[in-house]
Formats: structure tokens, sequence, C-alpha cells
């Protein structure tokens, strides 16, 4: 009997079983689902997983459990560990894939096959099982060999159009691409498996960062070329309407939006100019028109700069809100984590660990009007549920148990 | 010429039958000054151990037992039942760095030579008791060898084929040789202490606690989880196959390791049955530790076809841990240690020439070891009398008339 | 071709500009039959014929590309939902549906008594994400947002830039649009296999803004677990040299490199042919990397800028060090493997005739999915309210004439 | 303060020998820094036995034994960074143990040529199976195949029925890779010495096979002397004098190798007419017809319980001995008496039983002053406060995967 038998009743994932053997590419989805109430097993090579040494760690102690990457991303997961490059490994791992509903991996294309645990090897055990391949480039063509970092695939898809002109292209601080492919990857592997409730059927789905990023975060860069020969260039954080930009402000800085609403309404370029002061320089009807005013923006920016620098980014986000602008403070982390907005949505969660304690993480970007239930665990430790998943669900005794250890297979 | 590293340091050297001889052996050779005190009344009792058929009547220098554990000291004969003869032994002790003593009992406190006495002779000396129970404790008076300690320890228990009853171990003496090396090195150390901080110590060895340190998975398995180990034969708790097999020659066997898939392969590869990697018992590690019966049968049918050595070549070749079981005799021929020459002959007055095995370690940048014949009984009485004790021929020739040298 | 796995679901789309549509788009290239609740009275953002397709053709919000470009695929209906018959008509389609896409701001459909709890009256297992910038509690959500608000209030702008320019920049677009859309996406398809389960629907209250947080989870956990507030660091990695964009031979032509290891190290000086300053102590590990990575990266640039952005990614890829070239769009439409991959796909379109459009973007080896048209304005008033909801044909001219479907 | 206080020792060994070489300097008071490899670490950590037979790194009871007192760092001295901090560690040390084969060595560029270049005090210890010369220096080999490689296991077990079914027997547990390591220990220190008096270091190439042979010294004599080689054959001679007996209730262990303990012996047996026989008056004739004594002993013993024949023996300082299993030692008024065992707490493994001091030295006393290190427990400790790299560095070091 397949595990989905069992669970009832709770989270909509939790019929299913999840193995996910993935590096940053691959543990946003696996934590997806999860969070959703899969039964979701992470695979790591004995030791741990590589992913433990992303730092920042906890007290900036580069130890195994304490780095924040893996804490966050192995949330609600249980972790084993296993050599699949042996036969041992192999073997153990077939059998564990009898009765998994999804698999999600993030190898290069080809690795799992040269150990014989590639899809059509696993299909042939379990016709039913989704595999769900996270790659650079995808499964085939010229560059699905090609080494993909975020880095990377932030290059190739997205960051031609990232900061000011003057500047190089900007880099993003967090792993934007990698983690925007991993939802998509849930979400496909969502639909793989409405796909095996019709049919019956598991297929293998392969998601690439680059198609992703490219299509997604990319802006649209590549279609506007195809269909317009027009090359989207940096523009900071201007918008292609106006104004629309970031302008300082006394402490800072505040993303200001005005007239993007048409005629009189609130939020309209009139009541805008009425806002920062009226300048008769920007009162011919010239102005109406926003192409116009993106053409001749110097013209505008300091008007609008005398205006934001008599304020605090806080002071003009509550004065242009109240006034229907689209204004936004360029807060720091800090402030969105002391903000009344994030306390009052409390969307960090304290998650108590065995090594690092009670701390508080970022929690799930919704809320439900009726929470599902899950089993909530922090990140496993290295090896957490060997015993459990071993010698609970594959039968292995402690003496074999031991012989996988000391042989370097668990 | 450069020193040994030992060289300058003395030792006297009370020990007697095997683990005693054995650990100032060790640091004779690395060049302390060995004299070991013994008697016409009281020879060490190795030294009529006869050597096997040879001669019905060994003379008490020809003992090849004496020989092995006694080669590169000096010895002087002293009457220690006397007064006048621990007194003497006092003289050479009062020149000496380290005491050494073996016996079975508190022998030296009853001589007034207990480490107390000696530190008033010597404050910095250096004394080191060897037992089979230890110098405290309940059986502080009894006799022990080596056997008796092992039974005691629990080695005897964990010894023989897998599952069977508790068994002798075969390698005579191998306690008495692990203690007396823990001995010599317990000794280095505290001479290490000294030369640091001008302070000597006493050292209290324990063959059972030796033996019993030398179990550490099997007494900690217990501590842990209450488990009794019994014997495992060849067998291993991981590796398969893991055992010794029988090969063409006479009595010839072979040992061999697989530790992991690669070197199952290039075992299975080697002895031409790449099969095994694909079938079911044996692919991999589980199975084979699991399958192991069938699989030593398997591989036997294969060693039976070659002489260990020949199978030890193939299966080397491939990368596989491999080792014949040697017979001594093929030891003392075997290619590899005669080139790392582990055998050295050493010319013996009485018994000519006597080929021993030397110390199991080179030293790049010092010399091989001081490898004198074993002492004739009172070989040395001149040296140390004399020269070291500077006592007058009439003294002497008083003191063997008093039969205090003797 | 078989059945496409969203087959038969409905999904109701109240959405404008990117995040809602996205969402709807991912729902539709699997079969789910998206329905977009739109207005001539105030159009989506994206119908407005700012940039209009094909290129110069007259402004028309049929024709408007980036409306085109993220709800291609959909059905649209037009309806006044200021009218009471508009949002009874909403309310019936409702009944027939399965579930909601809303990312208006947080006022209009509450006012309209269409939200979610409006809405369960009429369905009571509805599905429904609402995905306000803010989300739907807490004192700011009503805030008038944008796209491009969200990232500086996530804190993600402040992180993004060089830390010698005194603005920061953040993106060039809207990552958090994309983020959320995904997301809900996603959320609807698990609300609906839990509806199967359980019969019951659900809301989901999704904050546009919390998806930018959820992926700076280092950034956050630094500051709320060691109390450190990270700084922007430009294209520089605190742990990895080389690392960063360098400038390539040409206009505007940069190519990013990352090297983690002394492996990609050595492939990375070899594929770059040795140059003696490769073989400098200072370069050798990765910290003196780091302490010199000034010079490092500025004798990298000698290197890139005899090559153009392709080739360096050519050669340092063929080398197995990552690298990747930064292309521009039309570097993207000619990129190789977007070509093999069929990323983008022609569509034809009653009014814009032949384009090109992202294709479905994950591949399903069983259930590839389909990329259809964009549909015009209200061009499905017909099969909605006579098809679905049984109106007849003068029943709905009424309608119209009473600008209710307008 | 202990004897070796003042050394200072790199260990980059794996499982046993080296370990335990370590072990020994290290419970006498030398500061040890255990390098492991990061991840994984030393493959005693995967071995057995581990608390209630749930394998964990942290728990093997085999590991916690064999590296009390020392400090344990986590290190990939194959890439560049990790060469170079192992380096610079080793300069500023004593003594270098290392048990892996020369070619892998040679092959990473730490062989004692180059060592020694870095700092001429070095001292570097290698053990390995056949040693650093010859034809199998890069033979593999394990517990297993050195102790039959030697010559000891064809000794074992001392009798048997069937010389051709019967395969000699390794020694149990690890006893081969201990004694390596042991002796690695008294080669290191006397190399010391040297140190003291020269100021130059030494290599110190140590083989298993020769520390194994070197404990069959006696058997190999009597082949080169007397041209005797002992085999497993029942009634072998020269084991004369022990018997080990079935009792009512287990087993006993007696050797009478002497006429006095033989005499003594037989009045504990109560005198039997057999045991007055000429047949075993003398050592040599007891020796030809022990088999015989033997027989009648094992016959007498069946009536007696293990005690009363322990008992009468030792009263009359025969030597003798109950068969104990490791729980009977282990629970021994001796080992209580003598306070051999002692406990250890580890922060994972919590308070064990460990076996205790092989020695006990008056002044600077043997003792476990702390558990078995925890992979990597000691990076900071060593790599930021002794050899100043900062904690930034050991963030970029784990990020690249060096420690």
């Amino acid at each position: 009997m397949t595990v989905s038998k069992k669970r009832r009743n709770s989270a909509p994932l939790s019929p299913y079983r999840v193995i996910e053997v993935a590096d940053e590419k691959g543990v946003y989805c696996g934590k997806l689902l999860a969070e959703l109430g899969a039964d979701t097993i992470k695979v790591e090579k004995p030791g741990g997983d590589d992913t433990r040494n992303i730092p920042p760690f906890a007290g900036d102690d580069p130890h195994t459990e304490k780095g924040f990457f893996f804490l966050y991303y192995n949330q609600n997961k249980k972790g084993i560990t296993l050599n699949l490059e042996c036969a041992d490994g192999q073997d153990i791992f077939k059998r564990l894939m009898r009765n998994a509903d999804v698999m999600v991996e993030s190898f290069s294309p080809g690795y799992l096959d040269s150990l014989g645990i590639g899809y059509s090897a696993l299909n042939e055990i379990n016709p039913s099982l989704i595999m769900t391949s996270i790659t650079g480039f995808g499964q085939s063509g010229p560059y699905k060999a090609y080494k993909v970092t975020e880095l990377i695939s932030f290059a190739m898809g997205a960051m031609f159009q990232c900061g000011e002109p003057a500047q190089p292209p900007s880099v993003s601080p967090i792993m934007m691409s990698l983690h925007c492919t991993a939802i998509h990857a849930a979400f496909a592997t969502l639909i793989a498996l409405r796909h095996r409730a019709i049919t019956g059927e598991g297929q293998h789905v392969d998601v690439a960062i680059h198609d992703i990023t490219v299509t997604g975060i990319g802006e649209g860069m590549a279609s506007r070329w195809l269909n317009f020969e027009e090359l989207l260039t940096r523009h900071g954080s201007q918008h292609v309407t106006a104004p629309a930009a970031i302008y300082p402000c006394k402490d800072g800085h505040a993303y200001v939006v005005g007239g993007l609403t048409p005629g009189n309404a609130p939020g309209s370029w009139p009541a805008f100019v009425d806002w920062i002061g009226s300048p008769d320089a920007l009162k011919e009807p010239v102005w109406e028109d926003s192409n116009f005013r993106r053409q001749n923006i110097d013209v505008i920016n300091p008007y609008i700069i005398e205006h934001t620098m008599k304020y605090t980014k806080a002071e003009l986000y509550r004065e242009g809100q109240a006034k229907h602008f689209p204004v936004s403070p360029v807060q720091t982390p800090a402030d969105f984590v002391n903000s009344p907005q994030t306390k009052a949505r409390e969307f960090f969660t304290e998650v108590d660990h065995p090594v690092i304690g009670k701390q508080t993480y970022p929690g799930p970007p919704y809320k439900l009007a009726v929470p599902w239930e899950i089993v909530k665990r922090p990140a496993p430790l290295v090896g957490q549920h060997n015993v459990e998943v071993y010698c609970g669900e594959l039968g292995f005794s402690k003496e074999e148990l031991s012989v996988l250890r000391a042989s370097g297979i668990i | 010429m450069q020193k040994l590293p030992l060289e300058g340091i003395r030792i006297t050297d009370f020990c007697h039958v095997w683990a005693g001889p054995h650990v100032t052996q060790w640091l004779a050779v690395m060049g302390a000054e060995v004299i070991k005190i013994e008697s016409n009344l009281h020879p060490d009792l190795t030294r009529s151990f006869f050597a096997g058929d040879k001669t019905l009547t060994p003379g008490l220098n020809q003992s090849v037992d004496f020989a092995v554990l006694n080669y590169g000291k000096k010895c002087c004969t002293i009457n220690m039942t006397l007064p006048k003869g621990r007194e003497l032994a006092k003289e050479i002790m009062r020149v000496s760095d380290i005491v050494t003593e073996n016996f079975g009992g508190a022998v030296m406190d009853r001589w007034g030579l207990g480490y107390s006495d000696l530190q008033k002779l010597k404050p910095d000396i250096i004394m080191y008791s060897g037992s089979g129970f230890g110098r405290t404790g309940p059986y502080k008076e009894l006799p022990a060898y080596a056997p008796i300690v092992d039974a005691f320890a629990g080695l005897f228990s964990l010894n023989g084929c897998l599952g069977s009853e508790p068994c002798p171990f075969g390698v005579g003496g191998w306690t008495d040789l692990v203690a007396a090396q823990h001995g010599a090195f317990a000794i280095l150390a505290a001479l290490h202490h000294r030369s640091n901080t001008g302070e000597g110590q006493y050292i209290d060895l324990s063959m059972t606690e030796v033996a019993s340190s030398f179990l550490p998975d099997a007494i900690m398995d217990y501590t842990m989880n209450d488990r009794v180990q019994g014997a495992q034969g060849n067998r291993d708790n991981a590796m398969a196959p893991h055992g010794c097999y029988r090969c063409q020659g006479d009595d010839e066997w072979i040992a061999i390791a697989v530790s992991s898939d690669e070197e199952w392969k290039a075992f299975c590869d080697a002895i031409g049955n790449p099969e095994w990697t694909t079938d079911e018992r044996f692919r991999d590690g589980l199975n084979r530790w699991k399958n192991q019966e069938e699989l030593d049968r398997l591989i036997q049918e294969w060693t039976k076809t070659y002489s260990h050595h020949e199978a030890m070549e193939i299966l080397q070749r491939a990368g596989v841990m491999a080792g014949p079981s040697l017979k001594a005799e093929e030891v003392v021929q075997d290619s590899h240690l005669r080139e790392r020459e582990f055998f050295i002959d050493i010319e013996h007055p009485e018994m000519g020439t006597v080929r021993l095995a030397r110390l199991p370690w080179k030293l790049s940048d010092s010399p091989q070891g001081n490898y004198n014949h074993a002492p004739s009984l009172g070989e040395h009485n001149d040296y140390v009398f004399k020269e070291l004790l500077n006592m007058s021929d009439e003294k002497i020739a008083q003191l063997q008339e008093e039969q205090v040298i003797l | 071709m078989n059945r496409l796995p969203l087959e038969g679901i409905r999904v109701i789309s109240f959405t404008n500009g990117l995040a809602g549509p996205y969402a709807g788009r991912l729902l539709c290239d699997f079969g789910a039959e998206v329905i977009v609740v739109e207005t001539r009275k105030r159009l989506d953002t994206f119908r407005r014929p700012r940039l209009c397709y094909p290129k110069d053709s007259e402004p028309d919000f049929d024709k408007s590309w980036s409306w085109a470009e993220y709800n291609r695929g959909k059905k649209s209906i037009s309806v006044d939902l200021k009218r009471e018959e508009g949002r009874e008509l909403i309310k019936r389609l409702v009944k027939i549906s399965d579930a909601a896409i809303d990312n208006f701001g947080a006022r209009v459909l509450r006012g309209f008594g269409l939200d979610y709890w409006g809405l369960r009256e009429v369905k009571p297992d509805f599905i429904m994400v609402s995905m306000q910038g803010l989300g739907q509690s807490g004192p700011e959500h009503e805030y008038v947002l944008w796209g491009m608000n969200l990232m500086p209030l996530a804190g993600l702008t402040y992180e993004w830039g060089f830390p010698d320019v005194p603005t920061p920049t953040g993106s060039g677009g809207f990552p958090t649009d994309y983020l959320a859309g995904v997301t809900t996406a996603f959320m609807i398809v698990a609300a609906i296999e839990y509806r199967e389960r359980t019969g019951e629907g659900q809301f989901v209250d999704m904050a546009q803004v919390e998806n930018a947080a959820t992926i700076m989870e280092s950034i956050y956990m630094d500051y709320t677990i060691n109390g450190r507030l990270q700084e922007r660091r430009g294209n520089r990695s605190m742990y990895f040299a080389p690392y960063g964009v360098y400038r390539c031979k040409g206009d505007e032509r940069w190519c990013a490199i990352e090297v983690r290891n002394d492996n990609e190290w050595k492939r990375f000086c070899h594929a770059i042919g040795n140059p003696p300053w490769a073989e400098l102590p200072k370069f050798a590990t990765m910290l003196s990397r780091l302490q010199n990575v000034d010079e490092l990266d500025s004798h990298i640039e000698e290197w890139t800028a005899n090559h153009t952005h392709l080739e360096a990614m050519e050669i340092l890829q063929e080398a197995g060090v990552p690298a990747g070239a930064v292309l521009d769009g039309e570097n993207q439409a000619n990129c190789p493997q977007l070509t093999h991959r069929e990323t983008f796909v022609q569509i034809e379109h009653p009014k814009m005739g032949i384009a090109f459009y992202p294709g479905v973007a994950m591949h399903l080896a069983k259930s590839p999915g389909i990329a259809r048209r964009p549909a015009l304005l209200g061009e499905h008033n017909e099969y909605v309210l006579n098809e679905l909801l049984g109106l007849s044909k003068t029943e709905i001219n009424q309608l119209v004439e009473a600008e209710v479907l307008v | 303060m202990g004897a070796l206080s003042s050394l200072k020792v790199v260990e980059w060994s794996e499982f046993i020998s080296g370990p335990y070489c370590g072990k020994l300097l290290a419970d006498l008071g030398a500061e040890v820094i255990k390098v492991e490899k990061p991840g994984c670490g030393d493959k005693t950590r995967s071995y057995g036995p581990f608390p209630q037979d749930m394998p964990h790194q942290e728990k093997s009871g085999l590991f916690l034994y064999l590296n009390t007192n020392k400090l344990g760092v986590s290190l990939n001295i194959r890439s560049v960074t990790g060469a170079e901090i192992f380096k610079e560690l080793l300069t500023e040390s004593d003594i270098l143990i290392e048990n892996h084969s020369p070619h892998e060595v040679e092959e990473l560029g730490f062989d004692y040529e180059t060592l020694k270049k870095l700092n001429p005090r070095l001292v570097m210890a290698s053990i390995t199976p056949f040693g650093q010369t010859g034809p199998y220096r890069d033979y593999k080999a394990c517990n297993l195949t050195s102790f039959h490689a030697s010559g000891l296991a064809y000794l074992n077990p001392p009798e048997v029925d069937d010389i051709e079914q019967e395969p000699p027997l390794r020694g149990p547990a690890h006893q081969g890779d201990l004694a390596a390591g042991l002796n690695a220990a008294i080669a290191t220190m006397s190399a010391i010495f040297s140190c003291h008096a020269t100021g130059l270091g030494q290599h110190v190439d140590l083989s298993e096979q020769e520390v194994l042979a070197s404990m069959i010294r006696r058997n190999l004599a009597g082949v080169t002397y007397e041209g005797i080689t002992m085999t497993r054959v029942k009634g072998s001679q020269s084991r004369g004098g022990s018997v080990m007996g079935h009792c009512k209730d287990g087993y006993f262990f007696m050797l009478c190798n002497t006429d006095k303990f033989w005499a003594n012996w037989v009045e504990v047996m109560g005198n039997p007419d057999w045991a007055a026989s000429e047949l075993f008056q003398t050592t040599i004739s007891r020796r030809e017809n022990w088999d015989a004594a033997k027989m009648m002993i094992e016959e007498w013993a069946r009536e007696q319980t293990v005690d009363e024949i322990v008992r009468a023996a030792q009263a009359k300082r025969v030597p003798c001995t109950p068969v104990n299993t490791v729980r009977e030692s282990a629970n021994s008024e001796l080992l209580a008496d003598r306070n051999y065992f002692i406990e250890v707490h580890h922060k994972e493994a919590g308070k064990l039983t460990y076996p205790g001091a092989p020695y006990k030295l008056s002044k600077t006393p043997w003792h476990v002053e702390r558990s078995a290190p925890l992979l990597g427990e000691h990076n900071e400790e060593v790599f930021c406060r002794r050899l100043g790299y900062t904690r930034q560095d050991l963030l970029i070091m784990r990020a690249e995967g060096v420690v």
C-alpha cells in the first residue's frame, strides 16, 4: 500500500510522499510542498548536504546545523543521509521511491541516469512517480551541461536591465532566479499530480531556471526584441511612466509615483503637481502626457526632490498614501521587521530548533482563512530520521543500519 | 656518528621472564644502558627455557627465549636475598635514571627498595613496576602470565571462529608484549617530564588493564548497550567479504577484505567473475554482508586454485586488500621484510649467529640501534662493579666470597 | 490531444497589471478556463495602449502588448462592477466557477460585496486568492501600491545596488509580481486538491511584499538572530572570488563569472591561458583572492575585454567554470538554448496578427500545456452570459445598452 | 600538568592506528589537534558500537574512546587553502601523526622531505601497513590482512582439529591496528629524545606488518635458530603447561609451566594418583605428555565450579583465572578497586563508561580532561585564536567547503 492511503483530512498535500535530493535550486520547491503537508524527506549525502555550508550562520559559527539557508528552507522536512554513488545507496533509494509520489532533484542532466536511478529507471519501479527536475538550462540542448549559479542564471536572464545606466549591471542580493524557478517547479509538480489523478500516470517535469528567468523576472526583454526589435536597457529605478522612481528624502529614500491615475482623480498628475507645491513650470498642459513627462523627467525631478527632502521616508509614505499616491519608503530589513504592518500580519514566526534554539524566521507569504493543519518541524539534523525511515519504513534492522553506517552508505 | 635517542640513560633492570624484559629491550635498543640484575641463584626464568628439542641440557646462556628478549642489555649478578646484595644494588640504582621490575608481588618493598626508598636514594628516580593485576588491589600478590590476564580481561571470550566457545589466544605472550610496549611508552613520557621539570615518578602498569584497553569496542558496547560480544572469527561487522580462505598450497591461506563497491568491482574483475557485481546476493555491501556464508564458499573456490602469494599479487594489483596468512618461516623469507632488513644477525658467543627481528620501525636519521647479543650471566660484572661503581678488586673478591656477587 | 490537467476548472480573474494576470496565465496554460473581468470604463493599466502591436499601429486596447503578453489564453468579459446588475452576473458566474484571483486594491471587491466573504455566501466551497501588496489585514493594507513599490517595502531595494552609489536602485522590474503570481497559481491548485478530498474551499490572503521577504531569509535571519543589518554589496561576494560581472569587448557587453573552489579556479586559470599573474601566491587561495579582489578583478577584465560576452561565457563554460553572459533582449531572442527549448512561440491574434509570446515555461512530458491567444476585450461576453449563464440574446443586448456590459 | 604537556601534535589520521597513537600522547597531556575531513570526519565516526545501536556521527563508542583529550578541527587539506593552513599548523608543531598511503602523502605534497623544510624540528610518524619502502609499500591492508600477513593469525587458534578446514584467525577486535599505533607512539617519543639532543626532527617509518611480526619474535627465532615452525594442530608442543577447562558453570584457565606451580596444582586437585606418575615429574616430561595431563585435568574440572578451582589455585599461588566475558571483567572487584573504568561526559553521547588508564603515573597521572571532539568543534579556537584567521575567513572557508 502506498503512503497516500494513510493520511486524510489534513493539509492539501498530506497524502503525498515527496523525496527531495536537491541543492539550493530545489530546496524551496520541497519547502513549499512540505508547508502544504507533503511528507517530505530530504536526502543528504552522508555527513550532510553542501547547502549546510551556505553562510550566514547563527552566531557566525560555521556549524553544520546553524546555516540560515539550510535552517530556513528545510523546515517541515525529514532528513536522512544516503550515498547515491554506491550500489547500496542506489538500491535503498529505489526502495524509497517505490511508495514515493514525487521526487524533486536538481542534479545536472544525466547524472542520475549514470547512477542507474534516472527517470526511466525509476519510472519502471514506480510508473506513477512524478520526477521534478530543476536545472539551469533544462534536460537537453546546447547549454544543458553549462554550470549554473544564481549569479549566472540571473545574469543571463534579467541582469541586463538591473541597475543604473552609468553603472555595470547590478547583481541580485538574493537567490532571485533560483527561488522564483523553484516556485514554478512546485506549481508544475501539482499540475503533474492533477494529471496523475486523471490518467494514473506519473511523468518527468523538466524546469529550467534559464526559461523562467527570461520569461519571468527578465521583464520581457526577449519578447520586446522579438516583436519590436527594441532593446530594453537599464533605467535605474525609473519606471516607464513618470514620475515613478526612487527619490531621496530626509532620512533615506522613497519610491514615489505620481500621475498614474488618469484625469483629475486622486493620484492623478494634477493632484501630484498640487502635492509637490504646484510649481508653475509644471502646470502647462503638455505635462499631462505621461510619455512627455518621461522624456523630460530631468526637468521634473528637481521639483520632486525639493519636496521629498522635506520629509522623512515614513512621513512621505503617510502623506503620499493619504493623497492616494503610490508612495513607499525604501525600507531597511530592520524597518520591515519592525513596521506595524508586518507586526500586525505576524509575518515573522518563532521556530524552535534543537541546536540554535527558539529563533525568529520569516513565515509563509500567505494567510489562510481556515489554516490547514500540518506537522510543524524545524530543519532536520544530519541523518535525524535515518532510524525512522530505514528501520521504521524500510525494515532494516539496527544491526544492518550499523553496517550501512560503517560502510559509509548512510 | 650520530647518537641513539636514549644514549646517556641508565636503567637498573630487575625484570624477568617475558613482559618485563621486553620493556627494557625496547629501551636498550634505542640506546639506554640497561643493567639486568640477576644471580646464579635466581637467573631470569627464560634462561632455563630450553631450546626446543635442540638439546636437553641447555646452558643458562643458550636459551633462545632469553636471547630474543634481552639483546642490547648488560647483566651483573647480585644476590638480592642478602642485605649486602641489596646495598650493592642500591649503588647501581644511585647512578641510574630508571629502575624497572615485574616481580609477582611486592618483592621490591620487602627488600626495602620500594619507590619511597628509591626516592630517598635518588629523588628524581623513575620507577616502573609491571604486574599482571597492578601493584594495588585484591590481586596485587598474585602471579600472572599473559594468557591468565587475557582470560581474565575477556580476550579469550572474543577469540575463536564466529560464535565459538572461548578460545585461548594463539599468539603466545601477546599481552606481555603489548603491556611492555605501553610500559616503554610510559617510561619515555616520564623521562620527558623529568627532562622538563627534573621530577621523577612511579609507574604502576597492570597487564589486565592494558589488555582491557585493547578491547575498547567490546567494552563500550557492553557499557553502552549492555551487550556481551562473542567471538567473530575473521568476520567484520561492516565489511564483506572479510575472511581467510584456503589456497592451493599445503595449509596455505589468504585473508581478503573488501571495504567498498569500487574494491568489490575490482575484486570481481580480478578473479574473473564480473557478473557477481550484478548478482542479487552480492551486488551491494549489505547483501554481501548478509550472504557471507555463500560468498565465502564461492571465493574459496577461486582461492583454492592459487598459492596464497599468487592470490595476493593478483588482488593487490587490482587494489584489493589481501594478505597471505604467513607461517613463521614464510615471514622469515618474506621478500618485502627482507628488503626492509627486518631481520638482523647477532653474533652470540655461545649460540653463534642468531637471526632476530629488529624493532618494528625505522628512524630516518638515527642509527639502527643497539643490537649487542643478550648478555651471559654476569657478563658485565667487571664493567658494573669496576667502571661504574669503581670498586677495588679486593672489594669485589670479598663480595664474591660473601656470595653477594653470585 | 488528451485532456489538460486543469480542464474543467473555471477561474474568475479580478486582475490588473502583472501579478494577478501572471497567476492566471500559468493556470490557463494547463487547461483552466480563466475569465478576466474587465471594463472599458476603467481599463486595466496594461490595456492602456502605451505600446501596441504591431509596431506603430494605432492605439487600441485590443492591441496593447503588455496586456496580451500576460493575459494570453484567457477569456474576457466586460462587466461594470459598479452596477448592481453587473455584480449579480458575477455572482451567477461564481456559482458555476471554482476559484478567483484578485489583485485589485483591497477596498475594491470588498466595496462591491464581491470579496471572498461575499462570494462564499454564493458558493460555500469557493476558492479565492487575494494578492494585495500588503495583504488583507494590518494598518497599511488598503494603501495604494504598484509593483514598483513592493521591493522597496520588502527591504530588497535597500540591499540591491552598489555601496558607493548613494541611491539604491533595485532591479529593473517587478520581481514580486512574478513571485506572488506563481505562488498564487500554486496555492489555487493546492486548494483544489484539498477541496476534492474534503469538499471545503479556502481563502488565501497573500501579501505580495511577503513573497519577496520569504526569499530574503538569510538577510532577515541575520538581522533577527544575529542582530546584523546587512548593507549593499554591489556585485561582490563576501565568500567567493572571482565573483561578479566583468566588462567584455563591445559596448554594454558583460559576462558574469563565479569561481567557488580550487578546482574551478584551476580550470579558470587554464581557460584564460594561465597568465603569469594567476600564478601569484596572492591569488592562490580563496582568502588571498578575496583580500586582493580589486587587483584580481582588474586582471580578469584584462582578459574579458578581449572577448565578447558570449565568447567569454562559452570559453569558460566549456572549461567547466560557471559563467554567464549578461544577455540583452536580442541575445536572448537568439539564445540557442531558448530556441532549442522553444521558450517563445508564435501565436496569431485577430487584430495583432502573428507575434512571439512566452510559451509554457515548464516542460511536462505528458501534459505539456498549451499557449493560446489573448482575447479581445469583452470577446467572451456571449459565451459566458449565453452559453454558461443561459441569458438570451435580447437580455444580453439589454445589458449592453444599459452599459452594464461595457 | 601532564608528562607530555609541552608537546604539540597534529594528528592527520583515519580509523584506529593513528588515532590511538594520538590518544596515547593526548592522555598524557600533549596537545593533539585532530584534523578531520569536513562532512563525514574520521571513518571511525561511522563505526560502531553506538548507543542503542543508532548510528550517529558523534556517538561512535570506538571514536569516543580513541579521541579523548584531543582538539578537533575539520579541514579539507586537498584544497589550496586547506593545505596552507595544514602547513601553518605543522610549522608550530613538534609531531605529525599520519597513517595514509605513502603514495597519497607524496601526491598531496606532505611527504617528510617537503615538511622538514617547513619545520626542521618536526617529527613525522608515518604508520602504514607495510612501511615506506619495499615492494609492498603501496599495498592496501586492514587489521585482518595485516594480522595474517605478519604470521600472527597462523598461530590462532592455538589448536584445531582439522587444519584443512579451520582457517587461521585474526585476533579479536582491532588489536593489530592498536598495536601499530602504540609502537608508533614509542618510536615517536624516541625521535623526540633525539630532537632534544640534535634539535632536528626525523621521519618515523612504522610498518604494521613489522609491529605484528615482532610480537612473535620468539617464534621467528624458532625458525631461524631452531628450525621449528609452530602450527595449529592439536596437542602441539611448547604450549605445554596451560589448560582451559570446562567446569560445571563455565571455563577456567590455568598455567603451570614450573615444577613449583605443578606441585601446587596437584594439591589443588587433591593429589590424584595419576599425577604421581613418572610422566609428569619434570618440566620436560610434562611437556611431552601434556595432552594426557590435560585430559585428566579437564575430566576432574567438569565436577568443579569455576569459583572453587580458581580460589583453591590462587590460594596456592598457581596462575589460574576464570575465563571472563567483558561483562565479568568489567564488573570484577579488581578493576573496580583499581578505579580502572572512568566516566566521561560528552556533549552529544552523554555520560558513558570508558576503559581507563593502561598505566598509573604517580606525578603526572593519566587522565581524561576533555571528551572526544565534535567534528570541527575547535575550528575557531585553532584557526582563529591560534593561527589568527578571522571569523569572517572561517565563514568563507566554510562556504568554499574547506572547513
